[in-house]
């Protein structure tokens, strides 16, 4: 168990962005976002969640798949270099950890999506227990430790434990971190500090208000009864068909593949798209889903039931609560359980 | 971009209409009244065609100054076009002076049919004045810079 | 996309000596969508136009791109060529590399460049043209003319003449309108019954015009062409096809306190009555309010006086529905009301009158048998003073702006013909500016003051006060000698300014015909399109378009005329096909666009639509192709881009700005 | 609030309206939901407190087209929004039974939030009968008060007034909220230099996601098809792959608004982001009051906004320059 000040921190970011490139939360203009390390950035680890989940890390909100230039008459493709330097991505917390499992699912199976996979490959994640959970917090219910990172994907799991930050390396590539750093890194953290802190971190957990919903009946057994049921016709009432809750989500994987015409050519690229968009999966025919009610159902049976009967039960949702507090209706996954009997 | 040390030549789009502008274009042109090749002209039937969107457009994918040439007020082809043109310009030039856009990146100048002087003079001003102000990167979208 | 062909022409020297035309030809190759490119010497003759033709059925081009001159001089001729080779004329755009480019650039470098340039935004529009027809409509051979004055009654003669059938509506019981009020008319000094009246009698007579009087507009639909018009014929309560016109009824008739609407009100008339000896018909009407027989049910003398049998106490109103392929208004103008004025003391003393009043009593058929005498003793007046500019030219609320523009010569007209008949009576008129452009207008302002001795004074009137004694104390400024004056009248005279007929506002509704702030019609184009109002079809005739003396109404009647005639002589319109077209998928039915086209183009409708299997009933815009001019407004209001400009779409020209900006 | 459930059950129960549209109690205090109410039943789960911020207006765009009337709730400054959409046929005056409901100002957990309260499980003092000067917050971490107006959204402090604009009837008293100048954060802006108002809306912007919450809130963007939707004419829009990407949505939606923005909040109130979106919109109706006269979209159903009307002698566009 290694540890360094609080106090240090901003040394640490700057020995780490010394060889790769950082991403950490970031306070710009009132709100936190995961972005890479500069100079003059503003980084901020003490709030508990970022506005967008950091999965952009990994999945960029859009990014240029291959550029096409014209010649004469002819057209050269260009594509897009791959991520071939290794990056740090620091103080993922558990929930959104998990999040980059629910993608690896969606890319690295195959066919491998190669833009994704490199950034894997190159990616460390230094993971951080959430020192004080918040109300809108549901990763229990999917089986997510919040107070440890260490069964994770996660190469490092750190605490933040009074004025010091407690740093583990679980992997090699979080070996190799640390031992980069162990010049800034002393080596006498207290396991027990560790300890109590996760206990404390538990012990808040089992009262937050959503740790004890059920997701008894999200199966692909109850795929008829759940895709039928009335409650559709209610529930989805009030959504506005924004993309907050998909742009917010550490999971949501769908995009879109666009062309822009710069003037001298054309670059291909994808961006994110959502589900709760009227264009969205728009074919020449028109829509497979032309209703609202349609498009938000399709948002929670595929968290809740279509992903977890494709990939061994893995639900897609981390219970990372960035839905519950930015949807613009106050609507949310909770709800949604919970209007299916899920709060017993 | 081309070469460093190369002049900053700028890239201006004019939206004419068909009735006044245009012609005053052509009558500079055939009155060989010299303007800069920064200018280029898009025939529009009245200026109250010019969408916002449009000029925005133009500032995306390159252009350094945007001019908009309408009939003089009162004397609209269609007879109100340019009283709803100078509404919507009006607003928009204010937006864009307010988000931090260079003041003089647009404009908006009446030019009727007879008016070929007019016309050059107010182009080689343009030119003079976006040349002034460099390049536009505040509006630019960076896809098209190579 | 599009096979374009693009063609570049040298205009002589006057392109290729500042563009290199080859290098042109070359660069364009390289264009998405260009199959064919050549240059030419000149592209508008006739071997460049069979060039033209033979590219395009020998590549099979769908779409040419000409770089040459501007548009304005020969889009026309390049459309034509395409058209006769078989593609639609809209596949064809033009490229100004000339007037905009190789006319105002110097080095060739740098005009050839532009040139590309300008011949790119050209290739990336046409490749987004879409084919266009033209609509067409057909023209119903019938004019209506809407008010029965000289304006009216000359625009009626001249399109009957072409061989049109004309209605003409007037709302008094008689056609002939202010001029027919008139005593003399300047500068000639003729009569105005003597001029008018056979005018009248060819109208009336023509096998071509139909008269409707005492009749009114009362709805009207369709567009240029193709209006549908409702008259409403005003119970007159006398047969028409009985009347001879005898007058007995007139005579007999017990209730004759109604003030003479045609005298002014100086005197009053039989509740049966025709307005004037002359009048056309000569037909008399029963005024309802008037009459005993209506407001009491006895009386019925006119009934048993009338040999003809044609009074008809239980007629009603009559509602006529016309086609027209065009429309005239020629609704004239009434004179403003001069009692607010009270420092002129209209309302206080009976000689205080206006011109309008004084023309009445000129003339040997009015209230004083053309006698001049005050209208409140009889006595024969010694000094008269004329106010110019009552409610003209004012800059408060209270008066009209503008000029009145016939005062001037009126009242020069009125005191020389006072100073020729009674030379004891002075003449003294108060002006701000004497305006007199017209042939033989100043000449005849000038003998007004030189050979009869009027005396003009430049200066306001400040107030007019009547006195014990009946005289009148007019209260002056000079302002040329700077003083005050003071001068005891007999009577006063003022010039009321003059403004379009009260019901012109609702006439123009109903044509969707633009009014401009004092309730004149807006002309399509103030110098170019004078006559014609911006809505299609509709044309202006005499003082509802702006102040005019009676040969300028009487000129602007016959062009009228001919706007219309030219009109009518077709048997179907073309229909510009570059108009406004709403994507009812999705419109919103807001209304924006129609709030701002000038030409009431877009109406809405509520109906069923099917969006990719989606039924759902709704209101959509839709625009009337004969009523759109095409010139964009609605396409801008319109937020969710739901309405396009056909030729000039959004796509269109983004794709221009973008084939720029590269 | 009991009242306002009272009354619906009677218009219901009467059969003056077939449905209710307000709001439904959240499982947290403060994020109750826009809902339809089709029994007296189902009003048991209405609420109407400080956090029903949501503007209903919109929904009667589609309340519009069902069956029968509706019952529907108004703050004073949503009805503004609705006049508006009356004024373009996208809502039928015919089918809303309009309840103006009192406004006490409403509330913004995030404001609560920023002043460091976390774990939030219940919130006292955001009721129509509280005095609404203090928030009594319990939360995980200890028990923590909050001042009314420190959680208050922006739009409340500079509130336009608490007059319902259409209503059948009126009910629940309303408290004056403003506090500050409405166009007093437009000024500070339009006082920066271009780097200094160029560097704000870049920071502001570069938080943008593209989430379209802005829009699809907005009771004036109510278009059937976004023209950044539309596939129709190469101007669709959905990735941020340059900062211009959204200047350009928020400038266009902004001038889509023009003179048809009530100023309601909303797509401040919803911004995930956080992003002043209003600033946009505030400094269109800033710059129209100052060059065409005062006007207040949605203060009637009649009158022509003023990007659809003119005057001979407006304000010339270089206007814009000459102000320095």
């Amino acid at each position: 168990m290694y540890k360094i000040a609080k106090s240090n921190l901003p040394e640490l970011y700057k020995a780490i962005a010394g060889s790769k490139e950082l991403y950490l939360p970031l306070e710009n203009a009132g709100q936190v976002n995961f972005g890479p390390w500069s100079e003059d950035c503003t980084p901020d680890i003490e709030t508990l969640k970022s506005v967008k989940s950091p999965k952009d890390v990994f999945f960029p909100q859009s990014e240029n798949l291959y550029t096409c230039q014209k010649e004469g008459k002819n057209i050269k493709i260009d594509p897009e270099k791959l991520k071939d330097q290794d990056f740090v991505v620091f103080g993922m917390k558990s929930c959104d950890v998990k999040g980059v499992e629910v993608l690896d699912k969606v890319f690295l199976a195959d066919p491998i999506d190669t833009y994704y996979a490199a950034r894997r490959d190159h990616g460390i994640i230094v993971a951080m227990a959430c020192h004080e959970p918040e109300e809108s917090c549901f990763c229990k219910v999917f089986g997510i430790d919040a107070a440890d990172a260490s069964s994770s994907i996660a190469d490092v799991a750190t605490w933040m434990i009074g004025e010091d930050l407690y740093w583990k390396p679980l992997t090699e590539k979080g070996e190799a971190l640390t031992s980069e750093l162990s010049g800034l890194l002393s080596s006498d953290g207290d396991e027990n500090k560790v300890e109590e802190e996760k206990q404390a971190i538990t012990a808040i957990i089992n009262k937050l208000p959503y740790s004890d919903l059920s997701l008894e009946g999200w199966d692909g057994d109850h795929f008829e009864e759940k895709f039928n049921a009335t409650n559709w016709e209610e529930l989805y009432k009030p959504c506005l068909a924004c993309g907050t809750c998909t742009f917010v989500c550490p999971t949501c994987q769908c995009y879109d593949i666009k062309d822009y015409n710069t003037g001298n050519g054309t670059q291909r690229y994808r961006c994110w798209d959502s589900c709760m968009y009227s264009d969205f999966t728009m074919m020449a025919h028109g829509n497979n889903r032309n209703s609202q009610m349609q498009r938000f159902r399709q948002r929670f049976m595929h968290k809740l039931v279509y992903f977890p009967t494709n990939n061994d039960g893995m639900y897609s949702c981390v219970g990372c609560g960035r839905c519950v507090e930015k949807c613009p209706a106050s609507l949310n996954i909770v709800k949604v359980i919970k209007n299916f009997g899920g709060d017993k | 971009m081309s070469i460093e040390n190369e002049t900053f030549r700028p890239k201006i789009v004019a939206f004419c209409c068909n009735w006044c502008s245009y012609a005053g274009a052509d009558l500079a042109g055939s009155s060989r009244l010299v303007y800069p090749a920064d200018v280029k002209i898009i025939r529009v039937p009245c200026s109250c065609r010019v969408n916002p969107m449009f000029i925005l457009r133009a500032f995306e994918k390159g252009a350094d100054g945007v001019i908009m040439c309408g009939c003089h007020p009162g004397d609209c082809h269609y007879s109100t076009g340019n009283y709803y043109a100078r509404r919507r310009m009006t607003l928009l030039f204010s937006m864009l002076d307010f988000i931090g856009v260079e003041n003089g990146r647009t404009r908006v100048e009446w030019v009727s049919a007879a008016e070929g002087v007019k016309f050059s003079t107010t182009m080689n001003e343009f030119v003079e004045k976006i040349t002034s102000l460099g390049p536009n990167v505040r509006l630019e979208d960076l896809r098209c810079r190579n | 996309m599009q096979r374009v062909g693009v063609f570049v022409c040298h205009c002589g020297s006057n392109i290729a000596a500042t563009v290199d035309v080859k290098k042109v030809v070359e660069m364009v190759s390289l264009e998405p969508g260009v199959v064919h490119a050549e240059d030419y010497q000149y592209m508008c003759s006739e071997a460049g136009q069979a060039r033209i033709d033979a590219a395009i059925k020998e590549k099979g081009l769908t779409g040419i791109v000409v770089c040459s001159c501007s548009p304005r001089m020969h889009e026309a001729t390049f459309r034509k060529a395409a058209e006769r080779a078989g593609l639609n004329p809209y596949m064809v755009e033009i490229a100004n590399i000339r007037e905009h480019c190789s006319w105002i650039h110097k080095d060739m470098e740098e005009a050839t460049k532009k040139a590309v340039v300008l011949a790119r935004a050209a290739i990336a529009k046409v490749n987004l043209n879409a084919p266009l027809q033209p609509g067409e409509s057909l023209v119903t051979k019938r004019a209506l003319v809407i008010g029965g004055g000289i304006a009216g009654i000359q625009t009626a003669i001249d399109i009957a003449d072409a061989g049109y059938e004309v209605d003409i509506v007037e709302k008094t019981p008689s056609i002939g309108g202010r001029m027919s009020q008139l005593d003399k008319t300047f500068p000639t000094l003729d009569c105005s019954a003597c001029i008018l009246t056979p005018k009248m009698v060819e109208a009336a007579a023509h096998e071509k015009i139909t008269i409707y009087t005492y009749s009114e507009v009362d709805k009207v639909t369709g567009f240029v062409g193709d209006f549908t018009v409702d008259i409403r014929k005003k119970a007159r309560s006398i047969d028409m096809n009985k009347c001879t016109g005898c007058g007995v009824c007139q005579e007999k008739c017990p209730s004759k306190k109604t003030p003479s609407e045609f005298n002014r009100g100086l005197n009053t008339r039989s509740a049966i009555y025709t307005p004037f000896a002359q009048a056309i018909p000569n037909v008399p009407v029963i005024d309802r309010d008037a009459c005993i027989k209506f407001k009491t049910g006895k009386c019925g003398i006119c009934e048993k006086v009338c040999q003809a049998g044609a009074i008809d106490y239980e007629q009603k109103d009559e509602i006529v529905t016309q086609k027209y392929g065009a429309i005239v208004v020629a609704t004239g103008f009434d004179v403003i009301k001069v009692d607010q004025y009270e420092e002129y003391a209209y309302s206080q003393s009976k000689d205080v009158i206006t011109s309008l009043e004084l023309e009445r009593i000129m003339n040997a058929a009015g209230p004083t048998k053309g006698h001049l005498e005050r209208l409140s003793d009889g006595k024969h007046p010694k000094e008269m003073v004329f106010i110019q500019c009552v409610g003209s030219r004012c800059s408060d609320d209270k008066g009209k702006s503008y000029c009145s523009k016939i005062c001037c010569m009126y009242t020069a007209k009125h005191a020389m013909l006072i100073r020729d008949k009674y030379p004891d009576v002075n003449v003294t008129v108060f002006y701000i500016d004497v305006r007199t452009p017209g042939k033989n207008f100043d000449e005849f302002y000038r003998r007004a003051v030189e050979d009869y001795g009027v005396n003009y004074i430049k200066g306001q009137v400040g107030k007019v006060a009547p006195q014990p004694d009946g005289s009148l104390l007019v209260q002056g400024v000079d302002l040329i000698d700077n003083k005050q004056i003071l001068k005891k009248a007999d009577m006063v005279v003022l010039a009321a300014a003059i403004e379009p007929e009260k019901d012109v506002r609702r006439i123009a509704t109903m044509l969707t015909a633009s009014i401009d702030t004092n309730n004149f019609l807006t002309e399509s184009h103030a110098k170019l399109r004078p006559v014609e109002s911006p809505t299609a079809g509709v044309f202006l005739s005499g003082v509802c378009q702006g102040p005019k003396d009676i040969p300028e109404t009487v000129a602007q009647a016959g062009a009228a005329a001919v706007k219309a005639i030219g009109l009518l002589a077709k048997d179907k319109l073309l229909t510009n096909p570059c108009t406004a077209k709403a994507d009812e998928l999705m419109c919103n039915g807001c209304s924006t666009c129609a709030n701002v086209c000038p030409y009431g183009a877009i109406t809405y409708e509520t109906k069923e639509i099917n969006d990719h299997g989606i039924r759902e009933t709704r209101r959509v815009a839709s625009v009337n192709n004969a009523l759109c001019q095409g010139c964009g407004a609605c396409t801008v209001a319109c937020p969710s881009g739901a309405m396009d400009l056909q030729g000039f779409s959004n796509r269109q020209i983004l794709a221009e700005v973008d084939a720029i900006c590269r | 609030m009991q009242e306002l459930v009272n009354r619906a059950k009677e218009l219901l129960a009467d059969g003056t309206v077939s449905r209710v549209l307000g709001w439904k109690a959240g499982d947290m205090s403060y994020n109750p939901e826009p809902a339809y109410f089709n029994s007296a039943e189902e009003l048991e789960n209405f609420v109407y407190d400080g956090f029903c911020g949501a503007n209903l207006s919109k929904y009667m765009i589609e309340a519009s087209k069902l069956e029968g009337k509706t019952l529907v709730f108004l703050k004073p400054c949503d009805t503004y929004s609705f006049n508006q959409l009356i004024k373009e046929h996208r809502v039928d005056r015919e089918k809303a039974y309009i309840i103006g409901v009192g406004c006490k100002g409403k509330l913004s957990v995030e404001n609560i939030k920023a002043q460091g309260i976390k774990g939030i499980e219940s919130i006292e003092g955001a009721g129509m009968n509280d005095g609404c000067d203090t928030l009594t917050i319990k939360t995980l971490y200890g028990d923590k008060t909050c001042s009314y107006n420190d959680a208050m959204l922006e739009r409340c402090h500079v509130c336009k007034g608490k007059e319902h604009q259409i209503s059948d009837e009126v009910m629940l008293e309303s408290r004056d909220t403003k506090d500050a100048e409405r166009f007093a954060q437009v000024e500070a802006i339009e006082a920066m230099t271009p780097e200094e108002k160029f560097a704000f809306f870049q920071k502001e912007l570069s938080k943008c996601i593209r989430c379209n919450a802005c829009r699809n809130v907005c009771p004036a963007c109510s278009c059937r098809k976004c023209v950044f939707d539309s596939t129709k004419y190469d101007t669709a829009q959905k990735a941020n792959v340059t900062s211009f990407e959204e200047k350009m949505f928020h400038i266009i939606r902004a001038f889509h608004v023009a003179g048809r923005c009530t100023d309601c909040g909303e797509c401040s109130r919803v911004c995930p982001q956080g992003i002043p979106l209003h600033l946009f919109n505030r400094k269109f109706i800033k710059d129209i009051d100052t060059f065409y006269g005062e006007f207040q979209a949605g203060e009637d159903t009649e009158s022509r906004g003023p990007l659809t009307n003119f005057t001979f002698d407006d304000v010339e566009p270089s206007i814009v320059g000459e102000r320095g």
